[in-house]
């Protein structure tokens, strides 16, 4: 065991082999982390598994299993179904990519949700099945270059949308279903503390940059998953039982444009002398605009906004949360 | 079939760390708040520690530098605030607010001083001038175990935040208080004493193994080149110093102060409130006005004047008195014109006034503030170049003459003096450091939240209460929590949640990187709020 | 208590004895009966488990799989397409070394489909590390059912107890359903050795590398063989407490003097030995010979068995497509190894249901004593059928 | 009847009709009266109306085989209709058992004459009088039980009751009637016959 951080577990410790900047590594620590290690974490295959358990090493500091890709759900429910036999309350919760959730693994997926386990199912979104290097998808956004849906006289990326897996989870009219970010940790925090205080089947998707299948900059994994949320492409939400019941509203609306330049696969879509990537830039944003009107992301401003759920919280020196300030001051 | 499980954590063994090729690294900023306090506050750090309710320990933070916050939290021109980075986000930090507060906050609480060390040092220092650069050394040297004497010609001691300060911008109370909090530390005050009267030039010399000079510039710039006559003519320190004797002034109806600086301002709204209708004539422009130079400004503090125009005073820019209108000794006004040039070729003050533009101002007295020049006699001796063990500071030596610039000159004096006297050079940590400036901060982190100031009592004309309420407690830590922390980390643990190696590790008092696991990808130095992180190439 | 049961109620009760924790399943005909039953079970509080009515096969058997490494004994059942469907599964839970315990209602595999019974559904599963034993009446389903949960745990494998779908699963018969005492005797509780627990967390799936999956998967091998033993002491073990036994691995039949000598799986051997019997009373010296345990490959075992016999006729209900009978094909290799050079003849018969009466049993036999080289491998088609029911002749050779 | 160790019955009905449980009741109460005993459908998948088949061996020794059953003692045929569609009578030994559910007694025996005996209960009537509806199974095993003593009535009442008990008092009860019935009319006709 790795004890070398006095707060934390780190679940998922270090010496993993995750790209530089991998978003799934921090968004899966970030998770773990809030969750702790006092649970059974049921892994897909898929990129985590493979960069957390390579060559004997695990980077796991919980009771960890991996067994296939599609089945995770499946075997969470037979892992949740032994602990109420047992006579455990063990939290259990799987990790799966957008492979692992939209594609194979949803009808296992679907199965544990209908059944009423008692499950926490995370989907670290990369929309692209990175481990294989970089094929489409049904989480792969409209118009994105993947290896299987390359660019080319014929087609600007991928020609079909983004699967809206989010509604198709809460249409089992589940206790909670939400999207996540690792940009915005403060949110992030928030859902999965919820998820973990409810009974029953539970799904985050969080949007998980990929430096490698994205092609940016390393540096830019936060910065993009905020994009993704402020230009509206990526709303985060929560449902409960089927229905809205959170947005996180945005501050300013970011144009696509702001989102696509960082990265290289939408690069296809600029500089053409045709305009055919024109035309996929401002059908993006048209998907962007329509998912803003459709979850009121720019609606009357509420106290949760991007800028809010940006904020830093302040611990130790200087520390003092901006909320609790404003208690403060009120009373 | 042991090897069908495996270890947890055990990838630990394997160190990603040799991936790399750039490294981040924490490094403390300078952040342009303390750089631009002439005091070398580190106001970062007391606002940090004020957010977090920590009180005491943000005074003491304030006071390593600067023994007088409740006084320059009233009377402090505050360019911290000016440089503040938050400025470009919404509005500054009203820094000068929470220090106030923890000015008044120590003086009720009765916090006193801790000295350094309890050895006293055998080198005696003598600290000419009861200013408040003379303060500021005399409480730096005695904080360092150094027996200090303060002489001073006045009855009282404070210099010129004491004559030439009106009571309803700083209480006498304040200023009382924190001078005594400094005595406290056992320095002796020896009040009602001239050099080269009371006391020999000599004896101090003798007596002594060091001296700061800080005797100020009291003497008025004269005006003799506008008129020639002392009658319904004053200079503004003179004016000053009678109120806050407490002497009773009666002032004609009508009075005009010619001068641009916090001086005449002073004398403007001293002189409102004693009845008088008030203009002031003012070479230069209108604070923050577009055209003209930035220092053909009015040099006054822009919020001083605006209170002032606020309490009635009538303001003039761009204007320059000609003449003085006297009908015999009677004076009956001042005949002014506009002025086309503040500053000659050389830079020199030396406004150029337009001709066909005189108009008359009528007045019953002429209060001239434009500027006072240090007065050298007695100290002729000391205050020879290159004399061994003297140090002169504060506005005697021709620094801006503004109360924190005072104090930090006291502060460095002081260093130079236990440098001179104990052969050590001083060490200044925080010009190694580099700067901060907004496009290094990271701003989405930070919510949006108005700057709050202070409120103003009513009632301001009828006496000299002090106009400005102090904040609340909350004020203070809602403007303290405001502060972007620029350059200095404050444990946000963005690093440390962002990290997806876990190689950041988080300690009591901050983080560390485990340079064996971090793979370089940059995102905490590129996430971090306060550009605490620099990301530097691996080399080799 | 002896009762007469349908089989897969028998089956069904023989679970309920060995208290599983967990239950996951997905109808598949003719396995069905088997969950209907133990729903019904848990439905009247006559079983204390979990009952997961999974969405897919593929879900119950990842579901089993999970259970059984969270510390819990488990139970599924499948058959055909399900079973099939599972295989992914089924390897990684042989390759994670689970002891999971299941039962395959051997079906037919389309196309065509076909819901009746033969064993290309479970043979076509012999690579994956499972234990399989093959079932000859509904009252060694049950006691192998008990015996397979201690040989699981035991030895961290699975086992997958294969019997007849509908010739099993749908007949009535009178088994003796032990007492539960007696069963908690032989099969004490149980706990996952590598188990999931945060109190000792350990991760169990991870990723291997050229560098070591082959050692990985050379164990698998080795530990299976290390298996055969057990079975055989599990076996031998039950039939003390509880006085009937199957042989262990394999199980003959007047094989004393036997020249001729049928070798088959599965419920078919009831005919085989009516069959035996007819022809020894016509002075033939034949018997017959049950491969219970078809994996791991009990080759000494049989070799032992048949070292003295001049022919030996081996009738399967599976095959393996341009590659003939998977049985004839082992023991063929089995016997080579033991320098044992006797003629094997193979027939494959009964597939998708199709029944192999007696009068066919005949036919082969005469078809074999009659031909002078070994057959190879000869499928038994509708002419021959035809023939049986009409008069004895030889099976066609239309093959 | 033969005297060999072991009987095999064939019933052939109609999906719906009990021909399967029929012959699982067959086997329980042979089971009851000591005997070893076998049932099982012909396989296939249940539809209502289709033509089934259920097989049932019954014997003093142990019973290996696990094959359908192509020369049987007896055949039990609840609906007559198949008599014209389905070879109910193949492979039935010289000297075996019909059991006809018909309201046509005669006419049946006449049409399909062979070396077996044939007897004909009007088992829809009974069981829509007893029933309530036209489930003919239990007359039909009263009346195999009358012909051929294999199996007591008091081990098929006992089979009934054990299988029917969910089924509650009143069913159990009118097919224990039903089957009394179906015994004596066939006990009432083999007199008549011999």
């Amino acid at each position: 065991m790795d004890t070398r951080d006095q707060f934390r577990t780190n679940v998922l410790t270090s010496g993993h082999r995750a790209c530089a900047g991998c978003g799934e590594a921090m968004a899966a620590r970030m998770v773990t982390d809030l969750i702790g290690p006092d649970a059974i974490y049921i892994n897909a295959t898929g990129c985590l598994q493979v960069f957390t358990t390579h060559n004997q090493q695990s980077a796991w500091q919980a009771p960890w299993m991996h067994s296939v890709f599609a089945n995770s759900a499946a075997v969470a429910s037979g892992v949740e179904a032994a602990l109420r036999a047992r006579g455990r309350s063990t939290p259990v919760v799987v990790q799966a990519g957008d492979g692992g959730t939209f594609d194979i693994g949803l009808q296992c997926l679907s199965g544990m949700i209908e059944r009423g386990h008692d499950v926490l199912f995370v989907c670290y979104d990369n929309e692209a099945y990175m481990n294989t290097g970089v094929q489409r998808s049904s989480s792969t956004p409209h118009a994105v270059r993947t290896t299987t849906s390359p660019p080319g006289r014929l087609s600007e990326g991928k020609h079909h949308l983004k699967k809206d897996v989010i509604s198709i989870i809460a249409a089992h009219h589940m206790p909670y279903a939400a999207t996540a970010t690792v940009a915005y940790f403060p949110d992030l925090k928030a859902k999965v503390e919820k998820a973990m205080s409810l009974k029953g089947p539970r799904f985050l998707q969080v949007l998980s940059p990929c430096p490698l299948g994205w092609d940016h900059d390393a540096a830019l994994t936060v910065q993009i998953s905020r994009l993704a949320v402020e230009t509206g492409l990526f709303p985060l939400i929560e449902m409960e039982y089927g229905d809205v019941t959170g947005v996180m509203r945005l501050a300013r609306q970011r144009p696509i444009e702001d989102y696509l330049h960082l990265q290289g696969r939408f690069k296809h879509l600029f500089g053409h002398q045709n305009d055919n990537g024109n035309v996929e830039i401002r059908h993006l944003q048209a998907l962007a605009d329509a998912r803003i009107q459709r979850y009121g992301l720019l609606d009357a401003e509420t106290e949760w906004t991007t800028a809010s759920a940006a904020q830093t919280e302040r611990h130790g020196r200087g520390g003092y949360s901006i909320s609790a300030v404003k208690q403060e001051v009120s009373s | 079939m042991s090897n069908l499980s495996i270890e947890p954590g055990s990838t630990t063994a394997y160190h990603t760390g040799e991936w790399r090729q750039q490294r981040p690294v924490y490094r403390d900023k300078w952040p342009p708040c303390g750089q631009s306090c002439p005091a070398s506050e580190d106001i970062q750090a007391y606002l940090a520690l004020a957010s977090n309710k920590e009180w005491e320990a943000a005074w003491r933070k304030i006071t390593e530098r600067n023994p007088l916050p409740g006084v320059t939290g009233r009377v402090c021109h505050h360019p911290c605030e000016t440089s503040c980075n938050r400025t470009q986000l919404d509005t500054s930090i009203n820094i000068h607010g929470v220090e106030r507060f923890l000015g008044d906050l120590a003086h009720e609480k009765g916090w006193r001083h801790e000295r350094f060390t309890e050895v006293s040092q055998p080198q005696k220092v003598a600290v000419v001038g009861a200013g408040p650069a003379g303060l500021s050394c005399a409480f730096q040297l005695a904080r360092r175990g150094y027996p200090v004497t303060i002489f001073d010609a006045m009855s009282a001691p404070g210099g010129t935040l004491r004559s030439a300060i009106p009571d309803y911008r700083l209480p006498k109370s304040v200023l009382s208080g924190e001078i005594d909090a400094i005595l406290a530390l056992g320095i002796e005050l020896r009040l009602d004493t001239r050099i080269g009267q009371e006391l020999s030039e000599q004896s101090l010399q003798d007596d002594f193994d060091a001296v700061f000079l800080a005797i100020g510039a009291l003497k008025p710039r004269s005006f003799s080149s506008i008129d020639k006559s002392d009658h319904s003519v004053m200079s503004g320190t003179d004016f000053l110093q009678k109120i806050n004797r407490g002497k009773s002034l009666s002032l004609p109806k009508q009075v005009a102060v010619i001068g641009g600086g916090n001086t005449a301002i002073d004398v403007a709204r001293c002189a409102r409130r004693l009845g008088a209708q008030v203009t002031v004539v003012c070479s230069q422009d209108r604070p923050g006005s577009h055209h003209g130079h930035a220092d053909a400004q009015m040099p006054a503090l822009p919020q001083e004047a605006m209170h002032a125009e606020a309490e009635g005073v009538r303001i003039l820019f761009r204007t320059g008195v000609r003449r003085l209108v006297r009908n015999g000794q009677h004076l009956s006004g001042v005949e002014i014109s506009r002025v086309d040039q503040v500053h000659d070729r050389q830079g020199r003050f030396n406004p150029v006034l337009f001709e066909g533009t005189e108009t008359f101002l009528s007045a019953g007295l002429v209060i001239f503030a434009i500027g006072q020049e240090v007065n050298k006699s007695g100290l002729e001796n000391l205050m020879k170049d290159g004399e061994l063990g003297v140090i002169i500071g504060g506005d005697a030596a021709g620094k801006p003459r503004f109360a924190a610039t005072a104090i930090g000159s006291g502060y460095q004096s002081a260093m130079s003096i236990i440098a001179y006297l104990t052969g050590i050079p001083p060490v200044y940590e925080n010009h190694q450091k580099t700067d901060v400036t907004y496009k290094d901060l990271h701003t989405q982190y930070y919510p949006l939240l108005p700057r709050q100031d202070e409120l103003m009592t009513e009632d301001r004309l009828s006496d000299f209460t002090e106009i400005v309420k102090g904040f609340s407690q909350g004020e203070t830590l809602c403007e303290a929590s405001r502060c972007l922390s620029c350059g200095v980390c404050f444990d946000c643990d963005n690093c440390w949640h962002f990290c997806p190696d876990a190689a950041v590790i988080k300690k009591p008092n901050g983080y560390e990187i485990d340079y064996n696991y971090c793979k370089g990808c940059g995102i905490c130095a590129l996430e971090c709020p306060s550009g605490h992180i620099d990301m530097q190439r691996e080399v080799g | 208590m002896k009762m007469l049961l349908e089989g897969s109620h028998a089956v069904a009760e023989a679970v309920r004895l060995c208290h599983p924790q967990v239950i996951a399943a997905y109808p598949i005909t003719p396995q069905t009966h088997i969950i209907e039953h133990l729903a019904q079970m848990v439905a009247n509080g006559e079983l204390s488990s979990e009952f997961i009515s999974a969405e897919s096969e593929y879900a119950a058997a990842s579901v089993v799989l999970g259970a059984v490494a969270t510390g819990t004994r488990a139970f599924t059942a499948s058959a055909s397409q399900g079973l099939l469907l599972m295989t992914e599964v089924l390897f990684n839970i042989a390759g994670l070394r689970l002891p999971v315990v299941m039962v395959c209602a051997n079906r037919a595999v389309g196309a065509p489909i076909n819901i009746f019974c033969d064993h290309q559904d479970s043979m076509a599963l012999r690579d994956a590390g499972w234990i399989q034993l093959y079932v000859s009446s509904n009252q060694e389903a049950v006691d192998s059912i008990i015996q397979a949960y201690r040989i699981a745990e035991a030895c961290e494998l699975p086992v997958m107890i294969c019997m007849d779908g509908f010739f099993l699963t749908h007949a009535f018969e009178p088994v003796d359903i032990p007492e539960q005492t007696a069963v908690d005797t032989f099969l004490p509780p149980y706990q996952f050795s590598r188990m999931l627990d945060p109190k000792k967390p350990m991760t169990l799936g991870g990723g291997s590398e050229p560098d070591n999956y082959l050692e990985y998967r050379a164990a698998l091998h080795n530990d299976m063989e290390k298996t055969l033993d057990r079975i055989q002491r599990v076996g031998s073990d039950f039939s003390q407490q509880f006085g009937r036994g199957y042989g262990g691995l394999v199980e003959g039949y007047r094989l004393e003097d036997a020249e001729i000598v049928f070798v088959g799986l599965g419920s078919l051997i009831g005919a085989v030995q009516d069959l035996i019997d007819q022809l020894r009373e016509q002075g033939q010296l034949v018997g017959a010979l049950r491969l219970r345990c078809f994996r791991p490959f009990p080759a000494a075992a049989l070799v032992r068995s048949l070292s003295s016999a001049k022919r030996i006729i081996v009738m399967e209900k599976a095959f393996s497509a341009g590659a003939g009978g998977i049985v004839a094909t082992e023991l063929r290799a089995a016997l080579y190894q033991a320098g044992l050079s006797i003629p094997v003849d193979n027939f494959i018969g009964g597939l998708g249901g199709r029944d192999i009466t007696p009068s066919i049993l005949e036919q082969i036999f005469h078809t074999s004593v009659s031909s002078d080289a070994a057959i190879d491998c000869r499928f038994i088609n509708k002419d021959d059928m035809s023939h049986a029911e009409g008069n004895a002749t030889t099976p066609g050779e239309g093959d | 009847m033969n005297n060999n160790s072991q009987h095999e019955i064939r019933f052939h009905g109609r999906g719906g009709q009990g021909a399967v449980s029929a012959a699982a009741l067959l086997s329980l109460a042979a089971f009851e009266d000591g005997f070893n005993a076998q049932a099982f459908p012909k396989f296939g998948s249940e539809r209502r109306g289709a033509p089934v088949e259920a097989y049932v061996r019954i014997s003093s020794s142990p019973i290996r085989s696990h094959n359908q059953i192509y020369n049987p003692d007896v055949v039990i045929i609840q609906d007559s209709t198949l008599v014209h569609s389905e070879p109910v009578l193949e492979g039935l030994k010289d000297d075996g058992l019909v059991i006809l559910n018909s309201d046509h007694l005669a006419e049946q025996r006449n049409n399909y004459s062979s070396g077996a005996l044939w007897i004909t209960v009007n088992a829809n009537q009974i069981s829509e009088e007893l029933l309530g509806r036209p489930l003919p199974n239990t007359v039909l095993l009263g009346a195999l039980a009358a012909s051929t003593g294999w199996v007591s009535l008091a081990a098929l009442e006992k089979a009934i009751s054990h299988h029917l008990v969910k089924k509650g008092e009143t069913i159990v009860t009118a097919n224990i009637n039903a089957l009394r019935e179906g015994y004596r009319i066939a006990e009432q006709q083999e007199e008549a016959i011999s």
